[in-house]
């Protein structure tokens, strides 16, 4: 397998997320089919690399905690639940959409 | 059961006349709608048009929870108070309104915010609760109240130009049972850190865009009733088939091209310290202060922008 | 033109002020909401949310239109009325609410139904337009005026536990301009036959069903204003990239398990006999009656399932 | 081509139209792929055929009315109006989704 294959995505940001993210709810993105290591890139590689490569906002704290999605932020792969794909080792697949939702609590 | 020939009043089958000749309703479901205790916590942006359109829909009982009085920066949005309300208590304002609306439902003001102390006894006389209030620790509170109480739960929040809708806790069967409906702490097991909880009052909202998701709160809640969803039988001759009920989240984002959403969430979590076979909660715990809903989710003082 | 200090009333600022600080709105957004005129044809299940939103949103100049009085039948729905209302003008009933929700708002209140004869007068002052009305003949007659005047129209209808929802003719261009947002005609050419259409009154509604349709008509309507929508300016040094503008539909089933679904409709109908380039209509043949929108439409009287 | 080949379709009527086709939204279908004469199927023929086979509905003129589906109802070919897919020609793909939505005119 060619070491530079790439693999589309649709990535989401909604509930204020977006805001951390150049303001832009959906950004389509070509992601390395592999890690450093070889292995098949997963949920949790996406979410080291949105934080280094795509967010420009420096408040990395509001989107990720101690190497974790921080609290009160749902991940829906093809939205359902990421808790529903095996979360973080869930290993991306060509056209995925993966979507960050900020829970809202105003009323 | 005896079936009176005319259940409804005169005045009732002209007033409700058009929303019972909708199939899924029907007579029964109005009979249904009648005999139901609705409670709603918050008398804001969401709980204003839910009490709305619940009231005018003929609950038997409709009970509205606030502390606050009407400020003139909630009329953009909270369209039950008026101008002339202001400084009066959210809950008395709401029901001057609603009682002009429709005299035929009761309606019980509770003038206070719900507390770990006086949840109970608000709570548990209702078949279901709406949560339409503003902030993390009350969104756990009622969370488990609702499950400690079995009562279905239906969730709504809104900021700037977005609204979130679940329904919690449905069907309402006791912690442990996974055939439940998961919590609200099924789905955020952790609070979110306070500096990245931004209310309305810091983050601003579109009235039509919150007015949205309230009105869909009432939505929800006339199907649970008319679907006689209120309570969960604990049928002893019923099979359970293993079968688990997955919450979904409606996502309302009004400058997105595709503005609504629907996503599949997780069923009850097995290890849910509310829902779950070992639950941590208890009636007595929670009127004795053990869980302190402010701490857990942190004294949120200054804002960001989330 | 000259920037005044504080544009806003202090009063104002305090009432708007969670509104303002989204950032899609903010000082610029309110001021536009300010100076617009908006026209709400309908005071029933769709009016009533719409109004209430929009006013309380703050708009300089809130127009009604409705010739029909209150009933008891719409107070399930309908919720600016209250029962001391029945038998009065729908208009005026609704007036009265919106003022004591926010005086600062100028209500124009046309008590009649909008005819080919009247709709010029009563449409021309306005920037937008909802149409809240309930019958095939109304919305053809509405889609036509707002052609002929060039004004946005946000469309919506309800009936049982379904609603929809379309904005047209935005950008509002000339006839003829295949630029413009497509119009009621463009999308539906022919009318029902008259046997197939049914009303709210027939067929039944449930009115949180009719209540978040008609909060969706305030949302779009505030989005319209505050992106400077209202007017299609003919700039003459605009570069005409032969873009086209596609309208879409928002569905919302209540009882689906996907309950909003948002599809793609078409742009301006080159033929449309109201927008196309050979355009059949003018408003002086409008006001001699040269055309009959309810021979057009048929005379539903008898009613079936659908 | 194997003739008696199948296609997958999803067909939903909403607005009202559900209650002509038993009370149900949704209709998972396989269609032949190729019509009496060997032509691929097209809309225009998925409608004769609801009409005639799935429908149970004695008032058919509530759905088709002198051979073309009634003025009223929106056909939507994956979300999109079937006028900017061809109308009643386009040729159906498998997994289509065919909705056809009645338009309400209360309030
Ligand atoms: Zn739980
Ligand atoms: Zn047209």
């Amino acid at each position: 397998m060619d070491t530079h294959e790439t693999i589309p995505l649709i990535v989401e940001f909604t509930g204020g997320l977006e805001m951390l993210f150049s303001d832009q709810r959906k950004h389509t993105l070509q992601v390395p089919a592999k890690d450093d290591k070889g292995n098949a890139v997963t949920v949790g590689w996406l979410v080291h690399h949105l934080c280094e490569e795509v967010m420009k906002d420096t408040r990395k704290e509001l989107f990720v905690l101690d190497g974790h999605v921080r609290p009160g932020i749902l991940v829906l792969i093809n939205d359902a639940d990421w808790e529903l794909e095996g979360e973080a080792s869930y290993v991306l697949q060509p056209r995925d959409n993966v979507l960050f939702v900020s829970t809202l609590h105003g009323g | 059961p005896v079936t009176k020939k005319w259940p409804l009043l005169p005045e009732e089958y002209k007033r409700y006349g058009r929303q019972m000749i909708v199939p899924s309703i029907g007579i029964q479901g109005q009979l249904k709608l009648k005999e139901s205790k609705v409670l709603i916590i918050g008398a804001g942006g969401l709980g204003c048009p839910a009490a709305a359109y619940i009231a005018g829909a003929g609950v038997g009982t409709l009970g509205l929870v606030d502390g606050d009085e009407v400020e003139i920066s909630n009329l953009h949005r909270q369209i039950l108070h008026t101008s002339a309300k202001v400084g009066t208590k959210k809950v008395d304002s709401a029901i001057s309104f609603l009682k002009s609306l429709n005299p035929h439902v009761n309606y019980v003001p509770h003038p206070s915010h719900l507390t770990p102390q006086n949840a109970e006894e608000i709570v548990l006389n209702y078949d279901l609760v709406l949560d339409c209030t503003d902030t993390p620790s009350s969104r756990y509170l009622i969370s488990d109240i609702c499950i400690l109480l079995q009562k279905p739960l239906i969730s709504a929040s809104a900021l700037r130009t977005d609204g979130q809708l679940i329904v919690l806790n449905s069907p309402p069967l006791p912690a442990g049972d996974p055939a439940g409906g998961p919590c609200y702490r099924c789905v955020f097991p952790k609070p979110p850190p306070a500096e990245s909880v931004v209310s309305c009052g810091d983050g601003g909202i579109i009235g039509a865009v919150v007015g949205v998701m309230g009105v869909l709160q009432a939505v929800e809640t006339i199907k649970l009733i008319v679907q006689g969803k209120l309570k969960a039988f604990a049928d002893p001759n019923e099979v359970r088939d293993g079968k688990t009920n997955p919450a979904s989240m409606l996502l309302f984002s009004a400058n997105s091209s595709q503005p609504f959403r629907n996503v599949r969430l997780r069923t009850r979590r097995a290890g849910c310290f509310a829902c779950g076979k070992d639950s941590g909660l208890s009636l007595e715990g929670l009127k004795s202060g053990n869980l302190d809903y402010v701490l857990f989710c942190g004294l949120a003082s200054s804002v960001d922008v989330l």
